[in-house]
């Protein structure tokens, strides 16, 4: 290239003046790893880490060890002995008054419960968001904003009118009732959510469907939809782990024969007899936490990033 | 038919205790369908009331009896069960009346009295006595006495979990106790303001804080779990009611041998007779009915009686039946009945909301040496003259 | 063209009646649940309701009781407490976390992931955990004391005058990773730029955090204040998990004392009323927010 | 009847702020209409009130006759290409292209023909299994037409379909826009702020300002005869040198005096009375001033060079003349070095003269 | 040392992706050096290895003759300017000005002095007291320079800094900053994608390309004698018109020929031998193609018009001639309606011709 020979006798004239200059400091600056800022840095995360992980870790422990070593030993010390005794008992053998089938009864009413409700609350809460975001009418914002407040409300103060409303309902202590409880309670946060996420799609897609003929449904379904995957999985996270892990919805509106492995959990957790079986209670903990938490291992990348779209937003 | 039972025991006794009447209640031909549900009346009741005004009612559920269910009954929700009472001449068979008055309400009858229970009693180990190097104590004076020996030996003297209701208990066990029969029914059957302002109560404050003394460190908070510190021996005594027995009883533990019972705290012979009851909403389906009714026949049957107040520690609700396999505690408490020396319990004399307040002053009376005696029989008093 | 006649406009009820057809069930639970429930609690807080509503009005008197109630004041006092502690902290530790983690470190993922999970899990679950490792028998202090130290004293949950601080640390246990999560998308959705400018003009990092950054995350800080201020005021299993409100009544809050009122001294007056006061807070507190986060402002 | 539509009486606001003022326009049937403005001016306002995305808070709609005010975009006859593109991103450019179709049962087979048809005109035909995201920015604009293409519509709206693109890309798909134009013959309406843009394509041009139209006419007499200051300083660039000072009677002839500096105002039409006296501004355009160049009976006045910027084909001149800064186009060859001398002489049959106050050309 | 910044052997990659490889480049002091690019060849990344805001993977960094390869941002003299404004949202235009300032712990009155300069020579003392949130683009855009001003230093560097603003603030602040430059007489590094930009700041243009400069030097040489057909193509607007063809031996003399039709080649100045039979390409801008205008010895085409685009200022045609399509510049007085016939002549002294293998200018 002719500009570069050009350049180059300029940079020559320069080279000869500088010679020992060039010798100097030359492409990356090299760096310590073991420099005062890793270790800052390193050791305070490692630190934060070992305070969120030591709960698990006392957990995990506690249910493989034999209930003499519970009383006995510290509750940071490793098994001597592993037995998963602790787990077989949780899963299949503690007793709740006459029933001694242990969580395992529970699971699948959980999972029976959780479905129908996850489904049903996101599916609500998203054309709710959507029409927020995109079909505003007179009033809208006004019911936006009492689901908003509503989000503060404890939720006891709330059991009195919505077994009232059920009642009239006529679906009080069905698996429906329960469903359209968690639909209520879901509702205003992840109304907000997808109200933000959907806001913040470019408003000309939806435009141009609308002139492409398509109506609320068709725009809802076809377009917005598809786009929504990363809100739809924070609303599916934050629903699991919500309905999963609620108590007191599931036996409030339930019957026996649906209450959630939550309540198995209570029962075992809370029906002390003689001494507490820590190691026991460990276990169904972990068992009872072991969806939502397999929720979150696997899709904490997407999360992450949902909870940007959507929350950080608007 | 199947019917859907909901109550709140499910510690080990109680769990063993409720088997039985599963097991006749389903001898009968129908269903039992157990929904226990954990952690103790406050956690069950709204579930329970809310199932019932929610249009869901289960097929019995377990109340105290008293007046926790009254409304429910005003409002025509629970099952008049008169018919089956007069068949089975409850009014003849039940001892002491007072728990079939407690189920009437305008001349009907509403619930099924299961057992009774009575609050005034003080459970010893025997062996935490002889480690401390004192004779296990008559009664409470000496209890509060064997105190500082028992800290000495690096015993709890008196165990007391942190569930209000139990600081409410202790305190109702030691105004009766000490104060007499007299007193407790001037404070709480006619809400004499004055006399739970005046000297005797205030003195019921006074061995209610050297109770509170003797009772720091016991840092537990279910009632059994404070029961399982006096079995193990960490702690010398506990005062609760004769449901405590069946924890004894599940841990093997042999009356008179391996631990002490003193009804009335060894001081008095009179004790509150509550208990609990059984109710049964009003169901739409005819054949769940029926099984109802047969269930509130077997609730009061003698051989379900026996069977299942052995298991609780508690007393059968009929004076007739043959208890000769009960132990020492529970004789004593036999007697005491049959010397009518049963008063009404405050759970029927005072509403819940008024229990509660009590509960509430109770627990941050015991919960902290910070409050003294005379102030909290000043706000006694003010929740007893406003009481219903 | 001037002999066309003007169309008429066509009634506004049925403009996009799908979309208003869509929103009903958000309508109803809005205002039948949240409006209406609400409603319904504050007009029975002047009742004298017992185990079932009943209209029978007294007035004030239900709130006379509740301000006379020391149980009330603690809780609110607790809540008080817990509320801002929670606040300052979990806004603290989730922003420092996330300032650690927007270091480019490596296993950031790893990182995030273990400040996160503790969010899947129930405040029962976490109440429960924290209550053995905290116990003075078996947790910390028994570990501490059998190293030797005999007399180190760690026993939050059994003393009155901490206690309310033993649940504040599973409390941020179990929500500071979102707080993270949240600040750290903030964090990321800052200009580049900003970053090199403040570099070019020789800030130091830290004082580019807290004069620049922090200022400029207000929306996320203010989106992480709702979700954490909605959390705090329901605060309820986690006591009573881990306390029941012991010792005694040391860790009260009002959400217990509105439940333990209404289902277990069956004085639904009572509960109404503490609720009403809760809600009466929460509406002085959000509304202003609400109207201008969300009322005031339109979108383009 | 020959317009195709028409615009009456059309007023918008959002709430208290007032966006269309009481807008009258009727666009030939085939024309290509150019609305031009700067930012916030309305057009985008406007043009969704014709499609149908905003209701109009007053006023009426007409497309080919029928009013259609109340009626559904879909249902109006338009095509409308956005700025963003918005393509559906899950979709393939063949969906995107047929989704209009699908939703509204077209037929199978004339689905394809028609896609088939819009693929030919837009040479598009490789990309239709693409998806957007696979596809380069011009591309998408050309996928985006087709979205208006295929639905067979009597009016193509197009809300500022180029000004994401970089400037090669954009001066290429403006004669692609103006081709489709001479072919299709459909009527256009296209918003835009950049006047390039507007002065290419456009048959007529309409100049918003808040919300009101200032000036609709073709592109030369934009240019060349500005109604009024603002239209003036809009159009042009670089843009138009403007000289406050007033009306002089000096030599028996009206001159223009700034600055104790006199132009003759010969070769001027004026379209009012030139009163002595009255404050005017003159405006000349950077082109329209002349440097060093003897031209035939031209004033001249003595400048000096400040800036000098080279612009490849011409050079622009910044000249300090008697207080003011003019800016002057000269041809890319010649050179000026700053603080240069030369004369200077306007064209004055092309230089605009605006009433001071009223900024109405006079 | 007359040289401001020297960059030596700079190579940067992120990870496997090379983005600047092996680049050397001397800076004169004072000088205002334009990096001109597509986007995403690494303009930025150059922009930022010189301030440090990156690492370099190999290489070195002199300004003023100091080696600055490790040095922090602050200590290495320079300025920077970004093209989101990067203003300190919160703070006042005066805290945004002085923040470095009382980091660096600069004494009060030299502060107060400081910016009372910068705020003069950008006459921004009005705006003192306001946040950026209450200026305008132009207003900001000048905040930012303000930002560096205030540091004293020797180098400035600009990342588009005018990319974010409309054309007519462009052309405006473009003037400022050429001022600016003439009064601070700093070194100026400047990155834009815009041409026009370059052409009328740079002293001299770096025109880059996938992180290798294609070709450094003045506006109009790289203008008038592109060394390569990239740089030919990439600067002028509307582009230089590329014909494909070859070269011939014919009547004595090589001439260019494509489609049949010949082209003399006299009076272009060859850098090397024109030898018959090579395939060339020939570039030539539009405004030195001449329609209807019988210059003295020049060669006439035929051409046809197809399509016309007045700009104001003068009209683009693009015409069509022996299956090629060539836009020309005419002026804007004379219009030409589609379809006209019309002959066309080149101004082959100022043409290019590349090979068309190398792409190399011969
Ligand atoms: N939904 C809305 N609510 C309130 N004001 C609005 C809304 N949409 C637009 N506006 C205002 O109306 C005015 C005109 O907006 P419009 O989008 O038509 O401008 P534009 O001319 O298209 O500008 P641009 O060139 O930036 O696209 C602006 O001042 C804008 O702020
Ligand atoms: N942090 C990074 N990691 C990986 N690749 C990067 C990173 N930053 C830039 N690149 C890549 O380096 C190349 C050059 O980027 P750079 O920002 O320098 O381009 P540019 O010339 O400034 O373009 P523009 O005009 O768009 O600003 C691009 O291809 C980009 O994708
Ligand atoms: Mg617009
Ligand atoms: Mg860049």
């Amino acid at each position: 290239m002719a500009n570069i020979s050009t350049l180059n006798t300029t940079a020559a004239g320069f080279d000869a003046v500088s010679d020992q200059v060039a010798s100097g400091p030359r492409g990356r600056k090299p760096r310590r790893v073991v420099s005062g800022r890793n270790i800052m840095l390193y050791g305070t995360l490692f630190v934060a880490a070992l305070y969120y992980l030591l709960p698990l870790y006392v957990m995990v422990v506690t249910s493989l060890k034999g209930m003499p070593e519970v009383r006995m030993g510290n509750i940071f010390a490793p098994p001597m002995e592993i037995t998963f005794e602790p787990w077989v008992k949780a899963w299949a053998e503690a007793c709740t008054g006459l029933n001694c089938d242990g969580l395992s009864r529970g699971f699948w009413n959980s999972v029976r419960i959780l479905i129908p409700s996850v489904v049903v609350s996101i599916a609500v809460a998203s054309v709710s968001g959507y029409s927020l975001a995109n079909w505003r009418f007179k009033g809208s914002e006004l019911f936006f904003s009492i689901l908003i407040i509503g989000a503060f409300i404890p939720y006891q103060v709330m059991i009195y009118p919505v077994v009232i409303a059920l009642r009239e309902l006529g679906v009080y202590g069905t698996l429906t009732g329960l469903v359209i409880v968690h639909t209520i309670f879901g509702m205003p946060i992840l109304t907000l959510l997808f109200r933000n996420y959907f806001a913040s799609l470019p408003v000309e897609l939806f435009k141009a469907a609308r002139i492409d003929g398509a109506g609320f449904w068709q725009i809802y379904f076809r377009i917005m939809l598809p786009m929504a995957l990363p809100i739809f999985v924070v609303a599916m996270i934050l629903q699991v782990t919500g309905i999963w892990n609620d108590f007191l919805f599931g036996v409030v509106f339930t019957r026996p024969d649906v209450y959630p492995m939550t309540v198995q959990l209570n029962n075992i957790v809370n029906s002390v007899q003689g001494v507490k079986e820590y190691n026991v209670n460990m276990a169904a903990t972990l068992l009872t936490g072991a969806v939502p938490l397999i929720v979150y291992f696997l899709s904490g990348r997407l999360f992450v990033r949902g909870i940007a779209a959507g929350a950080v937003k608007g | 038919a199947d019917l859907e039972v909901t109550h709140w025991w499910t510690s080990g006794g109680e769990a063993a205790a409720v088997a039985e009447f599963a097991k006749a209640f389903d001898a009968t031909g129908n269903k039992w369908v157990d929904g226990a549900i954990a952690g103790g009346g406050s956690t069950a009741r709204p579930i329970m009331i809310s199932r019932i005004t929610g249009g869901d009612p289960m097929g019995a559920t377990q109340f105290n009896h008293g007046r926790q269910a009254q409304e429910l009954v005003e409002a025509g929700l629970m099952r008049d069960l008169t018919d089956v009472a007069e068949k089975g001449n409850w009014k003849e068979v039940i001892k002491p009346a007072s728990l079939l008055d407690s189920c009437t309400i305008d001349g009907r009858i509403y619930c099924v009295p299961v057992n009774i229970h009575s609050w005034q009693w003080l459970w010893l180990n025997n062996e935490a006595f002889e480690k401390a190097g004192v004779a296990v104590p008559k009664d409470w004076n000496e209890f509060v006495a064997a105190g500082p020996k028992l800290k000495e030996a690096g015993i709890h003297p008196l165990a007391l979990g942190g569930q209000p209701w139990q600081a409410n208990g202790l305190f109702d066990t030691l105004l009766l106790a000490l104060g007499g029969k007299e007193l407790h029914e001037k404070v709480y059957v006619e809400k004499d303001a004055e006399a739970a302002a005046g000297p005797e109560v205030a003195k019921i404050f006074e061995a209610a804080a050297q109770a509170r003394e003797l009772s720091i460190g016991t840092n537990v908070q279910d009632w059994n779990q404070a029961t399982n510190m006096v079995i193990t021996g960490k702690a010398a005594g506990q005062v609760m009611g004769d449901w405590a027995q069946g924890e004894f009883q599940i841990a093997g533990k042999v009356a008179g041998k391996d631990y002490s019972c003193l009804p009335g705290l060894g001081v008095s012979q009179y004790i509150t007779t509550g208990g609990d009851a059984f109710y049964f909403p009003v169901l739409k389906d005819e054949e769940g009915s029926k099984a109802q009714d047969a269930l509130a026949e077997v609730l009061v049957a003698p051989e379900t009686q026996v069977a299942f107040n052995l298991k609780k520690g508690s007393l059968p609700i009929r004076g007739d039946v043959d208890l000769a396999t009960a132990n020492d505690c529970m004789k004593k408490g036999l007697e005491i009945v049959a010397q009518g020396n049963a008063l009404t319990s405050t759970d029927q004399l005072l509403s819940p909301d008024s229990q509660s307040q009590k509960q509430d002053l109770m627990t941050e009376f015991f919960s902290s040496t910070s409050m003294t005696p005379e102030a909290a029989q000043e706000r006694f008093a003010e929740i007893i003259s406003s009481a219903d | 063209m001037t002999g066309l006649a003007p169309a008429k406009r066509p009634n506004q009820l049925f403009r996009n009646l799908t979309a208003k057809i869509a929103s009903i069930p958000m309508i109803l639970i809005a205002l039948g649940i949240f409006l209406g429930g609400s409603l319904w609690t504050v007009v029975y807080s002047f009742t004298n309701s017992k185990l079932l509503p009943r209209a029978t009005f007294v007035g004030f008197d239900q709130f006379e009781r509740l301000w006379a109630s020391s149980r009330w004041i603690i809780s609110i006092q607790n809540l008080a407490i817990y509320g801002i502690l929670s606040l300052i902290f979990s806004m603290v530790i989730g922003f420092l976390l996330a300032a650690l983690m927007d270091q480019k470190i490596r296993f950031e993922n790893t990182f995030r992931t273990i400040f996160l999970y503790p969010f899947a899990l129930s405040f029962i679950v976490t109440g429960l955990v924290w209550q053995w490792i905290l116990n003075p028998e078996f947790g910390v202090q028994g570990i501490v004391r059998s190293l030797g130290w005999e007399s180190f004293t760690f026993d939050p949950l059994y003393n009155p005058d901490i206690v309310i601080y033993g649940i504040l640390i599973a409390g941020l246990w179990q929500g500071t990773g979102l707080v993270m999560c949240l600040m750290l998308a903030g964090l990321r959705g800052i200009d580049e730029d900003i970053w090199k400018a403040a570099r070019v003009d020789g800030i130091p990092m830290w004082r580019t955090y807290l004069f620049i950054v922090i200022p400029m995350m207000r929306p996320v800080f203010i989106t992480t204040l709702v979700i954490i201020a909605s959390g705090i005021v329901k605060v309820y299993d986690l006591v009573v998990a881990q306390t029941s409100g012991g010792p005694g009544n040391a860790s009260e809050v009002p959400a217990k004392y509105v439940y333990d009122y209404m289902f277990q001294a069956q004085n639904l007056g009572q509960g109404f009323a503490a609720s009403t006061m809760m809600l009466l807070t929460v509406a002085i507190i959000i509304i202003p927010w609400a109207y201008l986060e969300f009322g005031g402002k339109k979108r383009g | 009847m020959n317009n195709s539509v028409s615009i009456r009486d059309l007023s918008l606001s959002f709430g208290a702020v007032k966006v269309l003022q009481n807008m009258n326009l009727e666009i030939r049937d085939g024309e290509f209409l150019v609305l031009l403005g700067s930012s916030g001016c309305g057009k985008s306002t406007l043009l969704n009130c014709i499609a149908g995305l905003l209701e109009p808070t007053d006023g009426q709609i007409f497309i080919k006759g029928r009013n259609v005010t109340w009626e559904e975009p879909k249902d109006r006859g338009i095509g409308m290409v956005f700025q963003s593109y918005a393509l559906y991103p899950q979709m393939t450019v063949e969906k995107n292209l047929s989704f209009g179709l699908r939703v509204a049962k077209v037929p199978k087979e004339d689905i394809q023909r028609r896609i088939a048809r819009a693929a030919d005109i837009l040479q598009i035909q490789p990309l239709l299994k693409r998806k957007p995201a696979e596809l380069s920015g011009g591309q998408r604009q050309r996928v985006a037409i087709g979205r208006a293409l295929v639905r067979d519509v009597d009016v193509f709206l197009f809300d500022e379909p180029l000004s994401n693109l970089d400037a090669k890309l954009r001066s290429e798909l403006r004669v692609e826009i103006k081709r489709l134009h001479h072919s299709l013959k459909n009527t256009m309406i296209y918003v835009t702020h950049d006047q390039i843009e507007a002065l290419t394509l456009a048959d007529r041009i309409a100049i918003m300002k808040s919300g009101v139209i200032q000036q609709l006419d073709d592109p030369v007499t934009i240019y060349n005869r500005p109604v009024n200051l603002f239209v003036a300083g809009f159009i042009g660039s670089p843009s138009m040198n403007f000289l406050h000072g007033e009306l002089v009677e000096e030599g028996g002839s009206t001159v223009f005096k700034t600055h104790g500096v006199s132009f003759s105002l010969e070769g001027y039409e004026a379209e009012g009375p030139l009163t002595p006296g009255r404050k005017v501004v003159l405006g000349v355009r950077p082109e329209h001033i002349h440097v060093d160049n003897h031209q035939a009976g031209a004033e001249m006045h003595d400048a000096v060079v400040d800036i000098e910027e080279p612009m490849g084909a011409d050079n622009l001149l910044w000249l300090k003349h008697a207080g003011h800064t003019m800016s002057v186009r000269t041809g890319g060859a010649k050179r000026f070095a700053p603080g240069t001398k030369l004369q200077m002489s306007f064209d004055m049959s092309v230089a605009s003269l605006f009433d001071a106050e009223t900024e109405e050309r006079i």
